[in-house]
């Protein structure tokens, strides 16, 4: 067991570490390249875990509890992957930037929490590593402080912070109908049947994590976040940070004992996410974007799997939505970097162009790769009956947004100088393309944790490719289309509250106005004073 | 008893009416005036409820010094008639309000129990340890020391707020007591014959207060009165703020009481603890530098921060 | 009706009478005036529990007694105060109100030395 | 009889002399510094400092290991005749907070108001280091005082220990701020001072043991409850009687705006859990207690979005105080009328977290907003930008304080809400949790406001009228850091805060 202790909390202890180490502004100019090995403890965790199916425990310092099951590690392995990979990427975009060590500060706070998130086994680390994240997130979205950033960043800190809250207050909900008051997830998770605000709990926390992907309608934050942040965070948050939401709905779900109701509006939210994520895709040019919406989409797809499971009280979505997620972690980081070496170079036209269209295929689910295999994982819950014309809808869907965005990728980033691309982007991007392919196979035979049909039957290729082929077809009409659809501003429903808030807010100033008089303020004081004597001496 | 009752009456009457009086009149001069005399009517209260040392406090202090700051505070203002708030409705919804509370507070005093608690045999019991036999005396010097000697602390932290209002380029001035032309040589002539009384009346309530009625805070009234009057009368300069001597003297009050703390701490064993047979010999060594301290603080109080034009 | 209930009830209505001018009379010197009544009506509560606790052989309790000469010498103290701070007030700004200056958010010195 | 119990109860404190000394240190240190003058008044600070941070932690340490309060009878007069001081759980705590914010602030201090050399006194200093040591004693004899008269001198001590801090700089705004402060706070100890006379009249005694064994229910403890509880409302500044605050506290000198945010007005907050929880624990009312909820509840939200609207930095700190001071007073829905379940002892301990949290994010806060406001010479939000560069350990002091008033973890202010939440939700009384939820999101508004102008660049290069040393910003992160060390306490050395209380709290839910 001291084992285990070791290995998963170095895997935070070294981020923290870094961390800290930034404090001292000569090792902060150089944290960028540091940063690049502090997912390795991480990644050396998910391994520990992974080759032994039972549930690893560890105590961390301030009482708090850490474990590692299968779906953890699986996330958490492609997680540390996708940080190194994308780290090696910083490492050569921050090299210009004035204030990398700043960057590499909220790069390491959001993998804190990142790891954290994935690792912790009570419900106070649990929080403690969701802030983590968004702070780090945070920070990182804004980091250029262009004016799109700023209003980025705090977009996506008012939407992550309405999200904690909810989960805090489900949280609340959940510890106090722990048994014997523990704050172990998973004791007070089983402890929730009986509680009759168990509809109520698992609502908030629904909605909170469902704020944290991205479900529409709660997703406006995104595309703007993952536009205006750097490639490399772009990378690491729509690919590993946004899966704190979906570790926090694998945890906290109550698949043993389900709820109905919440299932049923968690699956539908997933849905519509599913195929809103691809309607606003098609209308966007800039690639990142396109990305975003797509991440929207897949966590649809997600959401939707986990809301089959709570609403029919099947565990089993548990691993798959993590393995799902494992493979979108790194399909989705991957593609990242590779919008942002983009297609100008020559060389790139191989090196990117054709790895990312495997990527955008494999994201569909494409046999033979990482992808089909996600598809696999989650075909049982929803790829069979009524939910076999979502998956196929879906899978279309994705098709065509990928496919969309691999011609914007050719078209987008057109630079006529054709500078050569540095070797310091074009690797980690490589490398990411090529474990989000083999990751999924190389867990499959590491673990059989995963319960996935060895056997490739021709009716399931056949099943898995003709939605492709219909993708394919709807991309070639979508791009012959002369016109070109308005684009809907994601970002006016965030003005628009907004406004409200303002309006709000500005009530209250109106009314401090009044108060802030010597008048109004000692009326107040007569006033509280009867108040206080009639209700002391009437409640007596 | 029924005439001593009308005439109670008489003068719960005539208090509220000044009070009113104070409140209603438009001059604000008026009103300082009118609240002189509702501190002598005050006394007159205490005298009839039998509390003669608060009577004293209150027409030296509560009426005397304070009415003397109020007027000097007066000369230093702008002429300015209390502008009333034009809000009708504000003043009437406060007056409801007060009215309430007025009404609550009489509702209790009426009902206050029968008999009334008291410590006063407590107090009695404890003459004999504190040697002294005016029991309020023995309060405030030993029962509740504590308090006086926080209030001690508390006169020095509202002079030093008070300088501290001062102009930065004027820290450590001479602060101005008022400003007085003489002719007739009146105030002078004053000046030169009433404090040599007036100090004999303050050593003398100084040493009754510790069996009768008087003690320290009236004998420190007289005091400061008699140091206003000459200085007013230009016989005796302000002393300067920075002054050693100055400063010395306005903690000395509350440094005996400490010393003496610390002194029941070693001899008796308890902060603030007097040994029996030394009682009264020390109560009456706290009170002198006490009564100086407070009439020191009590006249640089009502002449405020200091200033440096003055300075000849 | 004793002498001393009624006191009493004369303190409870000096009471309100300097609560309604320390609140409604916009000059400060007349809110401290109201604080003094105010402390006035207070300290003869105190001093009629004083009276009613007449016993062994006083003719009043002596502890509030003390509490209200300490209590008027704190009240002197205050008032002090708030007169010095009337007065510099005037002299900074040239009026002697509790209203601020309308320029109050747009100041700009906002540094403190 | 009654007044044996109460002197057996305090006899048995061997090291009693520790609460009288407590007092008194801080005292002599303004009668000498008041005296002598000069240099001496920042050197005698400073030597009183060093002994009061070890009297605290002594006093701390006492009433930790033996779990009872430590007391010491002055002068040997026993209550009700003589006056008693005590120190149970919450006063220990207070006295160590209150010891390590006053040193952090001297520290502070130094640079703003250190004395020239050449002796010659000046205005300032010698009024700040006077008025730091009487805040400080005020403090300790709020928190130490077991008679409620004697209580009310040390609260006006406090207040004009306080008063003259606001109007320092002399400015028009500053000195009426004061005055405003002044009058309200005298209308409020006044108030105080009315419902003491009424108990004694009632009960014969002003001691808090004694007068808890004798008060019954009845119309004189009503008002008197009444009186003294809005008296010390208005000195809190609890929302609507919080006009005084914002101008008073973004008006002083910002090591005077630390003390005044982060301590004193808790001083008469300590006396309101004092009265309600030491002094009238059977005959308490569970509608006022509701009131005292709503109040603090509207604090929370009013204060909230009043702080965000704020355009000056300090303005904006000063509103947030008064925002996080409503949380205080939601203590007393979430455990009047839950005597003896667990969950008011959570909320108990929460609402002490809370205060001791806010204490030292606030302190952090005011001190880094005023090397912020030094540095640039200005301290308007939207013009900050750049300043992260500049003060980096400034602006992470700040920002660890946001987080803490946030609630976000790991601080002293998650772990408070996360206490209270619980004991809401547990109670029944989910209202109090959402308003809890709510203020941390407009606290998050907030605060993420100043942050994101503070890390955003800057339109021309920097120019610092001052330069900052990086010690002077390490005071700041040094109490950030406190406040969010808080977080990190195991729950179970958090049962000191219920020493010597009236056993009517259950044992925490854990």
């Amino acid at each position: 067991m001291t084992d285990a202790t070791i290995v998963l909390s170095s895997a935070l202890a070294l981020p923290g570490v870094l961390l800290l180490l930034c404090l001292f502004p000569s090792v902060r100019a150089r944290m960028p390249k540091f940063a690049v090995i502090a997912p390795v403890p991480a990644l050396a965790a998910a391994w520990f875990a992974g080759r032994d199916p039972s549930i690893v425990f560890a105590t961390h310092f301030f009482q708090g509890h850490l474990a590692l099951d299968v779906a953890g590690a699986l996330l958490l392995a492609a997680a540390a992957i996708l940080w190194i990979c994308a780290g090696l990427y910083a490492a050569t975009e921050m090299r210009r930037s004035r204030n990398a060590g700043n960057f590499s500060a909220w790069w390491l706070t959001a993998m804190l929490g990142n790891f954290g998130v994935v690792m912790s086994a009570d419900i106070a680390s649990f929080y403690l590593f969701l802030a983590a994240g968004t702070i780090g997130a945070y920070g990182m979205i804004m980091h250029t402080m262009t004016p799109d950033a700023r209003r980025a960043s705090v977009t996506y800190i008012g939407f992550a912070l309405a999200g904690e809250a909810s989960i805090l207050i489900g949280l609340v909900l959940l510890a106090a109908a722990s048994p014997g008051h523990s704050l172990l997830i998973r004791d007070a998770v089983a402890g929730l049947s009986p509680s009759p605000w168990r509809d109520l709990t698992v609502a908030f926390l629904a909605l909170g994590f469902g704020l944290k992907i991205g479900l529409a309608p709660l997703h406006i934050w995104m595309p703007l976040a993952y536009t205006a942040a750097p490639i490399s965070a772009a990378a690491v948050l729509s690919g590993a940070a946004v899966k704190a939401g979906v570790i926090g709905l694998i945890r906290f779900m109550p698949f043993d004992a389900g709820s109905v109701n919440v299932g049923t509006g968690l699956a539908m939210a997933g849905i519509v996410s599913t195929f809103y994520g691809v309607a606003v895709g098609i209308t966007r040019a800039n690639p990142k974007t396109i990305l975003a919406c797509s991440s929207i989409s897949q966590m649809g797809v997600i959401a939707t799997l986990i809301g089959v499971g709570l609403a029919t009280a099947n565990a089993g979505v548990a691993i798959a939505a993590a393995f799902y997620g494992a493979h979108h972690v790194l399909v989705k980081g991957g593609l990242f970097l590779a919008a942002g070496i983009g297609v100008s170079d020559r060389r790139n036209r191989w090196l990117v162009f054709v790895p990312a269209t495997v990527l955008a295929f494999a994201l569909a689910g494409l046999p033979f790769t990482g992808g089909y295999l996600a598809k696999e994982a989650v075909k049982p819950f929803i790829g069979e009956g009524a939910f076999a014309i979502f998956a196929a809808l879906s899978a279309a869907g994705t098709t065509l947004l990928m496919l969309f965005f691999v011609t914007r990728l050719g078209s987008a980033s057109h630079d006529p100088r054709g500078t050569p691309t540095a070797s310091g982007l074009l690797v980690p991007w490589l490398a990411t393309a090529f474990f989000a392919i083999a990751i999924p196979w190389l867990s499959l035979s590491l673990t059989d944790a995963i319960p996935i049909s060895e056997v490739n039957s021709i009716a399931d290729l056949w099943s898995a490719i003709w939605p492709i082929l219909i993708g394919g077809g709807l991309v070639a009409l979508w791009l012959n289309q002369k016109r070109q659809p308005r684009e809907i501003d994601v970002a006016s429903a965030a003005d628009i509250i907004r406004r409200m808030m303002t309006i709000c807010t500005s009530t209250v100033e109106r009314a401090e106005a009044i108060l802030r008089q010597w008048q109004a303020g000692s009326i107040s004081l007569l006033a509280v004073t009867t108040v206080l004597i009639v209700i002391i001496a009437t409640g007596r | 008893m029924m005439v001593a009752l009308i005439v109670d009456v008489g003068l719960a009457i005539l208090i509220l009416f000044v009070a009113g009086w104070i409140v209603a009149v438009r001059s604000t001069f008026a009103a300082v005036i009118g609240f002189v005399v509702y501190g002598l009517l005050l006394s007159l209260v205490w005298v009839r409820l039998w509390a003669i040392d608060i009577a004293l406090t209150e027409a030296a202090i509560g009426s005397g010094v304070t009415g003397a700051l109020l007027l000097r505070t007066l000369s230093r203002l702008p002429v300015e008639h209390s502008e009333r708030s034009a809000n009708g409705s504000f003043r009437f919804i406060a007056g409801l309000f007060c009215a309430f509370i007025s009404l609550a507070i009489a509702m209790v005093i009426v009902a206050l129990p029968e008999p009334a608690p008291t410590l006063a045999p407590e107090a009695s019991a404890g003459l004999p340890a504190v040697g002294v036999g005016n029991p309020v005396t023995a309060v405030l010097l030993s029962y509740r020391a504590f308090d006086t000697f926080l209030e001690k602390v508390v006169l020095v932290l509202a002079l030093v707020g008070c300088w501290s209002l001062a102009a930065d380029r004027d820290w450590g001035g001479t602060p101005v007591l008022w400003r007085y032309s003489d002719p007739d040589g009146v105030l002078k002539f004053l000046a030169q014959t009433l404090p040599p009384i007036g100090v004999l009346v303050a050593i003398y309530m100084l040493w009754t207060g510790a069996d009768h009625p008087g003690g320290a805070f009236q004998a420190s009234a007289m005091l400061a009165a008699m140091w206003m009057l000459t200085i007013v009368a230009g016989l005796m300069r302000m002393p300067r703020t920075n002054d050693d001597l100055l400063r010395l003297t306005l903690v000395s009050g509350a440094s005996a009481f400490l010393l003496l703390g610390f002194a029941g701490f070693g001899i008796v064993g308890s902060f603030l603890a007097y040994p029996p047979d030394y009682a009264k010999a020390l109560i009456v060594a706290v009170e002198i530098p006490m009564t100086i301290a407070v009439a020191a603080t009590l006249v640089m109080l009502v002449a405020g921060p200091p200033q440096r034009r003055d300075m000849s | 009706m004793t002498s001393a209930t009624l006191f009493g009830l004369c303190g409870a209505i000096l009471i309100g009478l300097g609560l309604f001018e320390l609140i409604t009379d916009p000059h400060p010197l007349r809110k401290i005036l109201g604080f003094n009544l105010l402390g006035g009506g207070v300290f003869l509560v105190l001093g009629v529990v004083a009276r009613r606790g007449a016993a062994a052989g006083y003719l009043g309790d002596p502890v509030p007694q003390a509490l209200v000469i300490t209590g008027i010498v704190v009240a002197f103290s205050a008032t002090a105060l708030a007169v010095a701070l009337v007065v510099r007030l005037s002299e900074v700004s040239g009026r002697v109100s509790l209203a601020y200056a309308s320029s109050e958010q747009t100041d700009s010195d906002g540094a403190e030395g | 009889m009654i007044a044996d119990a109460a002197t057996s109860l305090d006899a048995a404190s061997t090291h009693g002399y520790l609460l009288v000394l407590a007092i008194v240190v801080p005292v002599g240190g303004v009668l000498i510094a008041t005296a002598v003058g000069g240099r001496t008044a920042e050197r005698t600070a400073f030597a009183v400092i060093a002994a009061g941070l070890i009297l605290g932690f002594a006093i701390l340490l006492d009433v930790w290991m033996t779990s009872r309060p430590l007391a010491y009878v002055l002068g040997n007069w026993a209550a009700p005749l003589g006056i008693t001081l005590r120190a149970d759980g919450i006063s220990a705590v207070m006295l160590v907070t209150t010891a390590l914010i006053i040193a952090a602030t001297a520290l502070y201090a130094c640079a703003d108001f250190t004395i020239p050399r050449d002796g010659l006194e000046a205005r300032a200093p010698f009024v700040f280091w006077v008025l730091l040591l009487a805040v400080w004693a005020a403090l300790n004899t709020v928190f130490l005082s077991g008679d409620l008269f004697n209580l009310y001198v040390a609260l006006e001590l406090l207040t004009f220990a306080a008063v003259p801090l606001v109007a320092l700089s002399g400015r028009a705004e500053a000195i009426t701020a004061a005055l405003r402060y002044l009058l309200f706070a005298l209308a409020g100890s006044i108030f105080y001072l009315l419902g003491v006379a009424l108990l004694y009249g009632a009960y014969g005694t002003l001691d808090i043991i004694l007068l808890h064994q004798r008060i019954r229910p009845e119309l004189a403890v009503s008002l008197a409850v009444a009186m003294m509880t809005a008296g010390l409302l208005a000195k809190t500044a609890l929302f609507p009687l919080h006009f005084w605050l914002p101008p008073a506290h973004a008006g002083a000198p910002p090591a005077a705006s630390a003390i005044l945010s982060a301590l004193v007005v808790k001083g008469s907050f300590f006396l309101i859990i004092r009265i309600w929880f030491d002094v009238l624990p059977g005959s308490r009312s569970l509608a006022a207690a509701q009131v005292l909820g709503v109040m603090g509840a509207a604090a929370i939200l009013f204060g909230s979005i009043v702080a965000f609207r704020q355009a000056r930095l300090k303005l904006l700190i000063a509103y947030s105080t008064v925002a996080q001071i409503g949380y205080l007073f939601l203590l007393f829905p979430l455990v009047v009328g839950f005597e003896g379940s667990p969950w008011s002892a959570t909320a108990w301990t929460g609402g002490w977290i809370q205060l001791v949290s806010h204490a030292f994010a606030k302190a952090a806060m005011f001190m880094a907003a005023g090397l912020i406001a030094q540095a640039l010479g200005h301290d308007r939000i939207d013009d900050l930008g750049g300043v992260a560069r500049a003060l980096p350990l400034t602006v992470l002091a700040f920002a660890i304080s946001g987080i803490s008033l946030m609630g976000v973890p790991p601080s002293g202010g998650f772990v408070a809400k996360w206490l209270m939440l619980s004991a809401s939700v547990e109670e029944g009384q989910w209202w109090w949790a959402v308003t809890v939820v709510a203020g941390g999101l407009i606290a998050g508004a907030y605060v993420i406001r100043v942050m994101t102008r503070m890390l955003g660049p800057r339109l021309e290069l920097p120019t610092l009228s001052v330069k900052v040393d990086r010690w002077r910003q390490s005071l700041p992160l040094s109490l950030a850091i406190c406040a969010m060390l808080l977080g990190l306490l195991p729950l179970q050395s958090l049962e000191l805060l219920q020493v010597g209380l009236p056993h009517f709290l259950g044992s925490a839910g854990r």
